[in-house]
């Protein structure tokens, strides 16, 4: 309990714990920010949260400690093995579940307070967390239920749309838009019910009501969002946890709580602007738009004067190419490809050819997927390009191979006003004196509209998996 | 509302706009490790479930408060780990 | 220690952070107006001011207090005044 | 007094009121940084202000409020008329006094909460003001007053050489370093003693102690560094200022002064860093070098083959130029030569000639002192550049016009390792056609070091005072 008393050492150390930690959260999510400290910013934010935890276990006079530890060994093992198992393209799906499991740690610590003795009538934790009660206290704990509850639901839809379990196409149910303002005037009344009306006490009903509908929103949140907006809806999500926690933390009167979840809020919800500025997109049309529905009945428009090549030509004009552009698209990362074009580069590189790669920032299902990828077939840094970097290249250069990129290569979207990409960069791959495009077939990629480099007369498509086309390429060129 | 809680508004404030602050032009190759790494700063609530976990509170807050440590450490954990394997991926080729 | 100041040091924390991040790269020419106007904000001692000059304190604290106002006040209104008419010069030209 | 209480609903209010000012504060803070919205920045601040000083009468419940009002008029009043009456080259002091009215306040605030009852046996502001009692008040009283008064004084001195009512050179006592070391000792065992031996309880006599010896400190701090630096040391004192009301507010419990207090300080020291940095110095080389000092015994060097011209010739050459840059320092500050300079440049524009003035980040005495000056003489925007836009076209132009400038377009910087300019970036004037430098004598500038452009072949010196040269110049012009 925080007050005009004086602090008993225990908690004065723990406080200064937590402000350090505070510290160290700050600047590691600075440093997380750029490529060559990136790295000492994630093991500092973790060393933060280490000492947090410690500062907690000294700031609690009297621990029961069996439940923590249980809990400590479990989730941390739990935790350590995904991380460690996980295949670096299934990264996105990953962090969608830890994050759903933050926001239902945060609803359950929420629903511990209340079972701690309900809301406000009894001390809280006693000496350990500041006691301030009232209905401030009962409404953090809804709202910390709330978010939580909507964060943990939505994270899972968004982790089955990633990994395929689940449609990624857009689910429009009718009138969504109206069970949506029900679902929220419905949450409200309970809350306020809950923590106004019936006096600061929160009823057990209500307070199961909360969480079941705040898991019913996060599912009507997501569902109608189509798969490949799924990254930003994760960093929206991850935003929502922090605040999530930020809300426990007013209900535990913890600032360390308040401070740490505030400071992801705000930070997860910049990123989240980051990547939809990267993707040409407004967050509201992410969040409301059910992007990519509407178009799909587009489909992959018609084709005209399509030329296809096979692997064994392509492989005799790359054999015969001084400078190669790779451009690889979501297509690689459906198709594991990236070995296979890093075996294929070296035995051109064998040959005298100049490999580059260009990466377009929002090629794949998530920020950086390509980079991922590569650097998983160890592809060497300096010949990864970022699109600015090597745009205008592509006029001198004598092979392009585009690897199930799609979007990202659309020549429309310099030209064509009416196309729903139109005014996003795009890579000028069909400047180069050959390309070769490999995907399964003329179908659309992301956005599902008609691509005008398949039209290109310098442009040959190489229909099939990518890996396999790759493999084939790679044995020709090695034959011959 | 209480004293105490109009305080907490000024660290929550003044957190928000740090936190606002400190994320400007971040390369998007970064986007990524940056989320899942914040993502794992979220589990700060791990603090809360081990307060409700270890307190006094009776069996079903030791129960609760137990499932919220092993969620809320799963996230930590599997987040940090998760961001350093990225990481690793770019640090290794310098 | 007692725990409001504890507290109070989360704030001094954070606002630290917050000021050390608002000012990034200020051209030249504004050197001294920011300069200028972040002097007129520091006047904001003038709260203390008032509180102990209009408090119940007694005649010393009174007097004192009086004289804290009459000098935060010339800090904050010069301060701010001296700013606008600095900006106004570039201001007026475009 | 703050606590598990609830609050009445005017402390309540008067939080929200501090918490909006704060946000506007920063914004304010923020938006000043940029030419653009700087206006909208300070306006911005002054409503926080107000917004804050409102709330703080909210929040006190019993009111005495003649003294208030006594001393917010009396003290408007001699900001407002001090403010609309200086003069746009005083403005450094002006800001330099205001500063130090600034840190005397919160000296004085300090001294009215020791005068209130005593720290900290009795309470403090009663119901207004959070009322956390212990060591760490007396320690914030002591320190609220030790950085208040010497941003106090050091402000004062920083006056005086910035007026020139006391030589702006810098006096170096002997062992000034001992004596800094002796007196810093010596504060901290006053204020020890007073907070901690004698139990939390500070004396009269230590607290009066404390005031001298801080006078005394800022004194001894500001008198060893040059004129020339003022401005650095005055956004350093500011940014003092700022402490010692964030100390204010530990000593009242009250957040808003906390807050804002620090984030002056803080961004008062980034600020000051900013400003050391574009000058080419350091920090500690401004706080304990004397800089200036040791250099001034060099003079302004020997010098060989000056040419100099007089006005009428002058006036011939620029009546024919085709463009002209004018390149401003402090000379044109001294001798109040801006609105010379503006009729000058009219009569040539009138004769057809381009006329562009060249500003270099620390042209004069202060951070845009030469763009405040222009403005007054109201030169037109767009013919203002700073160097780097313009540093490149020194050698297409036909005339530069060098107006009580020295150290800023001393070729010495980009060659002389010995220098100590070496490595300021400095304007080419002297890869024009023709360079007219006027200024009073061959004497040095703020750096106090031989200045080669004096020597080139193409450039004239025309001595005099820059104002009355340039008349000379104008009426040549004129005539011709
Ligand atoms: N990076 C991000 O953060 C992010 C997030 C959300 C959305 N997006 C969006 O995603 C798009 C990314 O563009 P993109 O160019 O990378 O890809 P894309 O436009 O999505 O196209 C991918 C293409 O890969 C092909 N493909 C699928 N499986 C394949 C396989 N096994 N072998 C070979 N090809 C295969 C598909 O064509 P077939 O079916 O004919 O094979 C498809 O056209 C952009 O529109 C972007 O805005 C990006
Ligand atoms: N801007 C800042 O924030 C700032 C702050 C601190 C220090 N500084 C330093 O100040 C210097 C500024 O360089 P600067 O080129 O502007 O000036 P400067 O190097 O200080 O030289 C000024 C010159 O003006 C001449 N002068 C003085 N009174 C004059 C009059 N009435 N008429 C004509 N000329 C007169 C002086 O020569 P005579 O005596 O021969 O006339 C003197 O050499 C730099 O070294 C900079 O680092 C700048």
């Amino acid at each position: 309990m925080l007050g005009a008393a004086n602090l008993p050492l225990n908690e004065l150390l723990a406080h200064f714990g937590y402000i350090v930690s505070i510290l160290m959260f700050m600047v590691g999510i600075m440093l997380m920010g750029r490529v060559k400290t990136a790295k000492n910013g994630n093991r500092l934010a973790a060393g933060a949260m280490l000492l947090a935890v410690i500062a907690q276990l000294v700031q609690m006079k009297t621990i029961d400690p069996v439940w923590i530890v249980v809990g400590l060994v479990v989730g941390a093992l739990i935790g350590a093995v995904a991380s460690i198992r996980v295949q670096m393209t299934q990264m996105p799906e990953m962090v969608a579940l830890f994050n759903g499991s933050g926001g239902l740690a945060s609803l359950l610590v929420a629903v511990a307070a209340y079972a701690y003795g309900g809301i406000p009538s009894q001390p809280l934790a006693g000496a350990t967390i500041a006691g301030s009660r009232g209905d401030v206290n009962g409404l953090a704990v809804m709202l910390s239920i709330l978010i939580g509850g909507v964060t943990f639901t939505g994270s899972i839809i968004a982790f089955l749309k990633l990994a395929e379990k689940m449609s990624g196409k857009p689910i429009l149910l009718p009138g969504r838009h109206a069970v949506n303002i029900l679902l929220a005037v419905l949450v409200a009344v309970f809350i306020a019910l809950g923590v106004w009306v019936l006096g600061g006490g929160v009823g057990l009903a209500l307070l199961v009501l909360v969480i079941l509908l705040s898991f019913i929103m996060g599912i009507t949140l997501v569902i109608p969002i189509g798969g490949g907006d799924m990254p930003v809806v994760i960093s929206l999500l991850n935003s929502y946890s922090g605040v999530a926690a930020a809300m426990a933390g007013f209900a535990l009167g913890s600032h360390v709580l308040i401070v740490s979840g505030s400071l992801v809020g705000a930070a997860g919800l910049i990123l989240t602007q980051i990547m939809c500025k990267a993707m040409n997109r407004s967050l509201a049309n992410v969040v409301f738009g059910g992007f990519g529905a509407e178009a799909a009945t587009g489909g992959g428009g018609e084709y005209k004067n399509v030329k296809s090549a096979d692997a064994e030509t392509a492989a005799m004009v790359m054999a015969d190419a001084q400078s190669i552009i790779i451009v690889p698209g979501y297509g690689m990362a459906v198709s594991q490809a990236q070995h296979a074009v890093r075996e294929l580069a070296k035995l051109l590189e064998a040959k005298g050819a100049s490999i580059r790669y260009a990466i377009h920032p929002v090629a794949g299902r998530m920020p950086g997927h390509m980079n991922v990828l590569l650097a998983e077939a160890n592809v060497p840094y300096e010949q990864l390009f970022e699109m600015d970097q090597i745009n205008e290249e592509f006029k001198s250069t004598d092979v392009v191979l585009v690897i199930g990129a799609n979007d990202t290569v659309n020549p429309a979207a310099k030209t064509d006003k009416t196309s729903p990409l139109y005014g996003m960069p795009v890579m000028n791959v069909e400047e180069a004196k050959t390309v070769f495009t490999m995907k399964r077939s003329l179908g659309g990629g992301f956005a599902q509209v008609k691509n005008t480099l398949f039209e290109c007369p310098n442009n040959f498509m190489i229909y099939g998996d990518a890996r396999k086309t790759l493999e084939e390429i790679a044995k020709a060129v090695k034959e011959g | 509302m209480t004293g105490e809680v109009i305080i907490a508004f000024y660290t929550f404030v003044l957190a928000c706009v740090a936190g606002f602050q400190l994320i400007s032009k971040v390369p998007p190759t970064l986007h990524t490790p940056l989320m899942s790494g914040a993502n794992a700063i979220s589990g700060i609530t791990i603090l809360g479930a081990i307060a409700m976990a270890g307190g006094t509170g009776g069996f079903a807050a030791h129960i609760i408060g137990m499932l919220a440590v092993l969620f809320a450490t799963v996230n930590v954990v599997g987040g940090f780990m998760v961001t350093e394997r990225m990481l690793k991926m770019f640090g290794s080729r310098k």
